[in-house]
């Protein structure tokens, strides 16, 4: 698709390696946050934003490496569902830790 | 021809297959297919017995798998047999009619009776082990719910023996069975077996494997147990495992077993007829003693079975011509004198309540005629000429010098003065003391008149003994014939 | 170098035998059944590297598509299976108020 | 062989009709009786006419969509499947019958009403389908359908015991399939295809083969309850609703066997070593003495059929290595094989109407202890009668197919000098007589049963039938004997 | 590129790992869930990349990866709803609850399906 | 390679914690960790089919279906003691020795013998260029017609097990969510694009990877989430729409099977109109799939169970 210049080429090999690390870095800080930090609310915090934003960077970094507008669309919806869900998923789970704990202190 | 023995079979198996479906009411209809049946198949028996003696052979086959059938042949032996479980059935039908007026479960009873009937009939018709066994079985399952019929305690503790003795037995048969064909093939009794396929260790153990299967119907010692306890069931049905089924299905597969399976030459090789011998020769003795303690009628009666078909068993076992005649002849003999007996027995427990001996006192003169037939019955089985027993016990005494056995001759003295020891207080009693219950009547003809006719069979085959359509002339000539060559 | 069919192909087995032993050795029900699923999917990843050897080995365009098939069905049918399993756990647990079959107590 | 023509239509009925009629029950839920009395007629015509096409024209093959093997899956009939398939129709057109009367849908549509009629024909169809099927996978499917189906009817009853026996049913089901599923996988691994017929050209005794012969057939023993996989047997058929049980005891439990059957001597014999013979054979024989031992302790009538099972289904494993010792004085050959294929069909038929006689008992007491039973032989003559004729079957007793079986059997026994599974025949059925002639004697008890629910005449005639039926088969062995011969494997005449 | 892409397939792997450990540990019900999302998450991360190192038609997976990503954890909080059926949100929460660390005591998960010793005693 | 190697470890890790340690739950949510990392490794293996199928059905179906389970058993369970554990020696003996065997067979594989050279052979008859649903649906239709039947079975296994007293009532317990609430708003966000996921991967199948099972169980679960954020009660299990809805997949596909009598077999598809055939099976399926899946995880009727 994107196929014009090697030197371009070499740029968006370059944006893609960027960006695609950006995300894994979130990643990673996400899983740290996840391990380390010592509530159930400040871990689901760390979640949140690794899952928003590690993933938008991969997807962004990867539509750089796509041939096909196609993939593209399907990397944006992939990345949408993803963010519907985890901040779905957060507040739902949360509440339920909140439900967890009341019963317990019962 | 070809037809006549599926006919016979028929004879007793469509009704019983009838009767099953019958309700309790249709007497008439059941007391008619019973009776006709029992005396088409006297007819059918009579004809064929003409027609054998005109030299004519009977012969069908009936395949149960590729190269395996049910084969029905008739000859001298089967038609012996044959003759006697006809005659005995007509008889035993009309002393069963009578006997089971008013009581329940007819239909249930008669179709069993008509199985064990066709049963024995097979068994007497068998011209293979294979088709042997099976009626063999088919007569062990038929006569259980006839020992149970009555349903009490007693009964079902005499089925539950009867059972137990009966089906280790048919196993041991069938064991004995595929052991030999899976080495020599299928056996048919007309054709000489070759044996030689096995060890003569194997032979042998095949041998008492036979024997054992087949000993549990004859009641050898110490396979005779389940038969005293049978006496619990009704009269009919004693008169039946004693005299024309279970018993003498047991005695004549022994003697299938020696001369068409094995062969006399080969019994004789294996040495295994002597022991066989030794053990009818103990259960003879055994089981005159252990009737003589029997305060039961029918108990002491049982027992006289267990010692008397041993006889039968005796004279195979010797082997020599004299022998074997007397052991054949006493197949009938032992047939008309026991059933006798048992239908008296059935009398005098219907008509006077009488259980025990001590009840026979003076009834006699009371009760006449059934007195006189069971007095009958009771000096044949002691052996007092004519009577048939007799002729019986003096070809067996013959039979024992003939084959170097004259310790038979002791056997038989002993016995038959325990016969003698347990039989005459009876007769003693009968005629002699005086009446200690109220006079009842015997006057059922249904029961008096197949009595009567026993003991007159009983009586006149040894008086005409002689004769050559004596049941003497034609074991006789079964043994000339067909096995002294 | 490890072929990756070999590679998948043993961790198959190994998951298949650690499912096997947490279905014999397991007693709570729901517990076996989720045994039960694992090695399941043992069973499948074996099957799939076997077809995926065709591919490497003959360098042709993608693995074996029968055990690729045979596996979905598989996946359907185990699906089936723990549905009416769990469907029975829990009726079971209405009757007996018990977790484990009655021969499983203490 | 035919191919796969229009020829295969019968063939396929078999099948597709209790597939069709299980959908057909899903929508209709009420007719559910009516619809499987429709297709217990078809099947029952579809196997006659196959019966009639495999007895002239020798087996019958068809390729699915026209795809032969190994890219397709086939399907065949050949004497054996055929029988099995009489087998299934005669016992599920009396399940049919008992059950219509059981689960009756007048007054609207009831749970157990709707669940059983679409369970019971997939049932079928799955079973149907083991006998016919040569390919490994889709008899994985097959079995599973058959054992879901299974489940699910010994769960219908509801109550606590039933729903116990169904969970430890479906453990050791999902046990069996998970290894019979390995041992297929491998095979497919290893020769690229799972067609029996090809896998018999293609095996070798190569590590992958010989793992996957064992896994499959430690899968299949589980699912045929080999001792000492069966505990899960009694309780589940026991527990399911008579007509239910008729089917998984009579029918469910040969579907396995059938197709460890067919491995070993179709598409594996070369791989048959002595010792796993002997083992196999050997866990058969603890079946039967095992089974029957426990048999004999069992209080309730159901039990005593449902361990009885047990050991009957242990018989069937000795073929294994008395396939080919039918000695050179017998008239026939293959007899051990032959007369298992007459041990599994007999004790199907007596299974079934000992279980559809039980149930009648139980419509008529309202339970199965023994104790409750006694006297029934007065009231419900036939049925009793039925139980009684069954129980020869299952003894061995001639003139029935279980004789047939046991005499076939014993003849290889000893013709190859393997006596000690001749013993095992005999305690087998000596113990067979020990526990079945407890129930019979109640029966036959001199006691008036206390209030009875009255069971009409027309049920009471099923059991009989297929006790009947059992008889038959041993009186007229000839005919089945020679149709099973039909596409008979080289090693069931030769031995594995 | 190739090998770029495999080392951040490896990063997210690695960090998945990580995830795990948190899934293990616990301590709450939530925690695990919590964990069990980023992994899904994750999941979908490593197939793009995965897709975009082979076959892009990996990327369905990946879509039917999120799609489906939030529906453990509607199920988890639906099961444990006062019910069983309903939803956390339908009752106000005691705002004695919202102080902070709630969660974090001792492990909520051995509470029902832990093996109680009986006579037979629970295996470790 | 690294990759493999690390996805492979992770994998056995989360199988052994799967079938380890005391909680369920726990167990279940490493059941649902497996299920996404062995659909990376199909991707891995080339089996993009399969990943898809197990993403749907390992990751999502099986663990929702799990999860809710453990939550039910737990409240309805009593406190009777049991053992965790039992059997520990024989059953590792056993697993290890199944193990083992495995490996060895593995390693024992002959030369690959697998059959795509025929399956493209016989591509182009087949009516769709998917190699692998080509053998689902034309090939071994078979096994998959009768796959179907196998989730209807189950599900009236699971119906059949409703109380006497339910029957006729909504599937499962009756759901309910806060009005206005996250759930309900994730319940109305989401099916829109499930829905056409769903329909996109049954028609991408006929090309590429997908088909009427992973199309199914997506639609499954959107009906799923309809059903638990309150907004669409579960129908009720006598209602004849929905019977038709569940036996139409299998109906269809048989009865296609049987037309192919007239063709000269059954379950033949004539090359030329193959496609359209498969098409219609692949349609109807579909909607048998998701209709049944979803009942299968909502369970039998139990309205007392509800609020």
């Amino acid at each position: 698709m994107i196929d014009a210049l090697d030197g371009i080429d070499g740029l968006r090999d370059a944006a893609s390696m960027a960006l695609t690390g950006l995300g894994l870095a979130f990643f990673v800080a996400g899983t740290l946050g996840l391990v380390r930090f010592p509530d159930s609310f400040s871990r689901l915090h760390a979640l949140t934003k690794a899952d928003n934003l590690g993933l938008g960077f991969l997807a962004l970094g990867l539509a750089l490496q796509a041939d096909h507008w196609g993939q593209v669309l399907r990397l944006a919806l992939i990345w949408g569902l993803a963010l519907i869900a985890a901040g779905i998923a957060a507040q739902l789970v949360a509440r339920a830790a909140l439900a967890e704990a009341a019963r317990r202190r019962r | 021809m070809a037809a006549l023995p599926i006919l016979i079979l028929a004879t007793a198996l469509v009704p019983a297959a009838i009767t099953f479906f019958l309700p309790q009411a249709a007497h008439g209809v059941r007391n008619g297919l019973n009776l006709g049946g029992a005396t088409a198949k006297v007819a059918l028996v009579v004809w064929m017995l003409v027609e054998v003696a005109a030299g004519a052979a009977f012969e069908t086959r009936i395949p149960l798998a590729p190269g395996l059938f049910l084969l029905l042949r008739v000859d001298a032996l089967a038609l012996l047999f044959l003759a006697l479980s006809a005659a005995l059935w007509l008889l035993t039908t009309v002393y069963a009619i009578a006997y089971f007026r008013g009581k329940p479960d007819q239909s249930r009873f008669f179709g069993f009776f008509g199985l064990c009937v066709a049963a024995t009939t097979g068994i007497a018709m068998s011209g293979t082990l294979i088709s042997f066994f099976v009626f063999f079985e088919m007569l062990t399952l038929a006569t259980w719910p006839l020992v149970v019929h009555k349903q009490d305690r007693a009964s079902l503790d005499a089925g539950r023996l009867y059972l137990g003795c009966a089906l280790p037995a048919g196993a041991a048969l069938l064991v004995a069975i595929i052991w030999l064909e899976s080495a020599a093939g299928p056996v048919a009794f007309t054709e000489a077996t070759d044996l030689d396929a096995l060890a003569p260790w194997a032979q042998r153990a095949i041998f008492a494997l036979f024997v054992a299967g087949l000993g549990v119907k004859a009641a050898l010692v110490p396979l005779h147990g389940w038969l005293p306890a049978a006496m619990a069931a009704p009269a009919p049905v004693s008169a039946l495992l004693h005299a024309v089924a279970v018993v003498k299905a047991g005695a004549f597969g022994i003697v299938r077993v020696v001369f068409d399976v094995f062969g006399i030459d080969r019994v004789a090789a294996l040495g295994v007829g002597l022991p066989l011998a030794a053990l009818a020769s103990v259960t003879i003795v055994w089981g005159s003693l252990r009737a003589l303690q029997q305060r039961e009628i029918k108990k002491r009666l049982a027992f006289s079975t267990v010692s008397q078909v041993s006889y039968i068993v005796l004279g195979v076992a010797l082997i020599g011509p004299a022998a074997v005649t007397g052991g054949l002849v006493h197949l009938i003999h032992q047939g008309v004198t026991k059933i006798t007996l048992f239908f008296c027995a059935g009398i005098y427990d219907e008509r006077a309540g009488v259980k025990r001996i001590e009840g026979l006192d003076g009834l006699g003169p009371r009760m006449p005629v059934t007195s006189a037939c069971f007095s009958l019955g009771a000096l044949g089985m002691i052996g007092l000429p004519p009577m048939a027993g007799f002729v019986s016990k003096v070809y067996l005494g013959l039979g024992g010098l003939q084959s170097g056995a004259p310790w038979v001759l002791g056997v038989l003295a002993v016995s038959s003065l325990l016969n003698a020891a347990y039989f005459l207080p009876l007769l003693y009693r009968l005629w002699a003391l005086p009446p200690a219950a109220a006079q009842p009547d015997e006057q059922v003809w249904g029961l008096l008149a197949p009595t009567v006719v026993t003991a007159a069979a009983a009586l006149l085959s040894g008086v005409v003994a002689a004769w050559a359509i004596s049941p003497l002339g034609l074991a006789s000539l079964i043994v000339e014939r067909d096995y002294l060559r | 170098m490890i072929d990756p069919a070999l590679l998948y192909g043993l961790t198959g087995a190994a998951v298949v035998g650690l499912g096997l032993y947490g279905f014999l050795s397991l007693r709570h029900l729901l517990r076996r059944v989720l045994a039960f699923n694992v090695v399941g999917s043992g069973i499948f990843l074996m099957f799939g590297a076997a077809g995926y050897r065709g591919a490497v080995a003959e360098g042709t365009a993608g693995a074996d598509p029968v055990p690729q098939a045979l596996i979905i069905t598989g996946i359907v049918v185990a699906l089936a299976a723990t549905a009416l399993a769990v469907g029975l756990i829990l009726a079971h647990a209405r009757a007996t108020g018990r977790r484990t079959l009655p021969e499983d107590d203490t | 062989m035919i191919p796969g023509d229009g020829a295969g239509g019968a063939l396929m009925a078999t099948v597709a009709l209790p597939l069709a009629g299980s959908l057909l029950a899903v929508v209709l839920g009420r007719h559910g009786a009516q619809v499987a009395g429709g297709v217990a007629l078809g099947v029952g015509a579809a196997v006659a006419v196959l019966a009639a096409q495999v007895a002239g024209g020798g087996v019958l093959r068809v390729d699915l969509g026209g795809w032969a093997p190994p890219l397709g899956i086939a399907l065949m009939a050949d004497g054996l499947a055929v029988a099995f398939l009489g087998l299934g129709a005669v016992v599920m057109a009396a399940v049919v019958a008992q059950a219509a009367a059981l689960f009756s849908t007048r007054g609207g549509e009831s749970r157990a009403g709707y669940g059983f009629w679409p369970l019971v024909m997939v049932l079928w169809a799955a079973l149907n389908l083991t006998f016919l099927s040569r390919d490994l996978f889709n008899l994985y499917v097959a079995l599973e359908l058959l054992t879901l189906g299974a489940v699910a009817l010994v769960a219908i009853g509801g109550q606590a015991g039933p729903l116990a026996a169904a969970l430890r049913y479906m453990v050791f089901a999902l046990m069996g399939s998970l290894l019979y599923l390995l041992g297929a996988v491998l095979l497919y691994a290893a020769h690229g295809t799972l067609d029996i017929d090809l896998l018999a050209i293609r095996a070798q005794p190569a590590p992958p083969d010989l793992v996957a012969a064992g896994l499959i057939t430690a899968g299949l023993a589980v699912k045929t309850a080999l001792f000492p996989f069966h505990a899960w047997l009694p309780p589940a058929h026991a527990g399911a609703p008579a007509p239910a049980s008729a089917v998984l005891s009579a029918l469910v439990p040969k579907g396995s066997f059938f197709i460890l059957w067919r491995l070993w001597f179709e598409a594996m014999p070369d791989l048959a070593a002595p010792p796993v013979l002997t083992l196999l054979a050997g866990l058969g024989g603890a079946a039967v003495i095992y089974g029957s031992a426990l048999a004999l302790m069992q209080g309730r009538l159901k039990m005593i059929v449902a361990y009885s099972t047990v050991a009957q289904l242990g018989y069937l494993f000795l073929v294994f290595p008395l396939a080919g010792g039918a000695g050179a004085a017998q008239p026939w050959e293959a007899s051990a094989w032959t007369g298992t294929a007459f041990q599994a069909l007999s004790h199907g038929l007596a299974k079934a109407a000992m279980f559809l006689a039980a149930g009648l008992f139980v419509m008529a007491v309202g339970h199965d202890r023994l104790e409750g039973l006694r006297g029934l032989a007065r009231t419900m003559p036939m049925a009793v009668f039925g139980f009684g004729l069954a129980a020869v079957a299952l003894l061995g007793l001639p003139p029935s197919g279980g004789f047939t079986a046991k005499y076939l059997v014993m003849t290889a026994a000893f013709a190859s000098g393997q006596v000690v599974w001749a013993g095992v025949l005999v305690v087998g059925g000596l113990l067979a007589a020990g526990y079945l002639y407890r129930p019979m004697a109640a029966l036959f008890a001199d006691a008036a049963p206390g209030p009875l629910t009255p069971v009409p005449r027309r049920l009471q005639a099923l059991p009989l039938l297929l006790a009947g039926l059992a008889i038959g088969l041993g009186v007229a062995s000839d005919a089945p004997i020679t149709f099973l011969a039909i596409g008979r494997p080289d090693a069931a005449a030769e031995g594995l | 590129m190739i090998g770029w892409l495999t080392f951040v397939a490896v990063g997210l792997l690695l960090s998945l790992a990580g995830a795990l450990w948190r899934v293990w540990r616990g301590p709450a019900q939530a925690d695990r869930m919590m964990a069990a999302q980023l992994v899904g998450t994750g999941g979908v991360g490593v197939v793009m990349v995965l897709a975009a190192l082979g076959d892009w038609a990996a990327l369905d997976v990946a879509l039917v990866l999120a799609l489906l990503a939030a529906f453990a954890a509607v199920a988890f909080v639906k099961a444990n709803s006062a019910d069983g059926a309903g939803d956390p949100e339908e009752r106000a929460p005691d705002t004695a609850l919202l102080q902070p660390r709630a969660g974090r005591e001792g492990d909520t998960d051995r509470g029902g399906d832990e093996g109680r010793s009986g006579a037979g005693g629970a295996a470790p | 390679m690294l990759l493999d190697v690390i996805l492979c470890g992770m994998i056995l890790a989360v199988a052994l914690a799967a079938v380890s340690g005391l909680g369920v739950f726990r167990a279940v949510v490493f059941f649902v960790v497996h299920g996404v990392l062995v659909s990376m490794a199909w991707l891995r293996l080339d089996a993009v089919d399969v990943a898809l199928a197990e993403a749907a059905i390992g990751a999502g179906l099986t663990g929702v279906l799990l999860l809710s389970a453990v939550a039910r058993l737990e409240r309805l369970a009593g406190g009777g003691a049991w053992r965790q554990r039992v059997n520990v020696l024989p059953a590792g003996l056993a697993a290890a020795g199944v193990t083992g065997a495995l490996m060895w067979a593995f390693l024992g594989l002959p030369q690959p013998a697998g059959l795509g050279a025929e399956v493209a052979a016989a591509l182009p008859r087949a009516g769709v260029e998917n190699p692998v649903t080509a053998v689902l649906l034309n090939f071994r239709g078979w096994d998959t017609l009768l796959e179907s039947v196998v989730l209807l079975a189950a599900l009236v296994g699971v119906w059949a097990l409703t109380a006497d007293d339910d029957w006729g009532a909504r599937a499962g317990v009756a759901q309910h969510a806060a009005p206005g609430g996250v759930l309900e708003g994730f319940g109305r966000v989401l099916p829109p694009l499930g829905l056409m996921v769903g329909v996109y991967l049954v028609w991408a199948g006929a090309a590429g990877p997908g088909g009427a099972f992973q199309g199914g169980t997506v639609l499954a679960a959107v009906a799923l989430l309809l059903a638990m954020a309150g907004l669409a009660p579960a129908p009720r299990v006598g209602a004849p729409a929905l019977r038709l809805a569940l036996v139409a997949g299998p109906a269809v596909f048989l009865g296609v099977g049987v037309a192919g009598l007239a063709w000269g077999g059954f379950l033949r598809l004539p090359p030329d109109i193959a496609k359209p055939l498969i098409l219609t099976i692949e349609a109807a399926l579909t909607l048998s799939i998701a209709v049944t899946l979803a009942l299968l995880v909502l369970g039998r009727p139990e309205p007392g169970d509800g609020a």
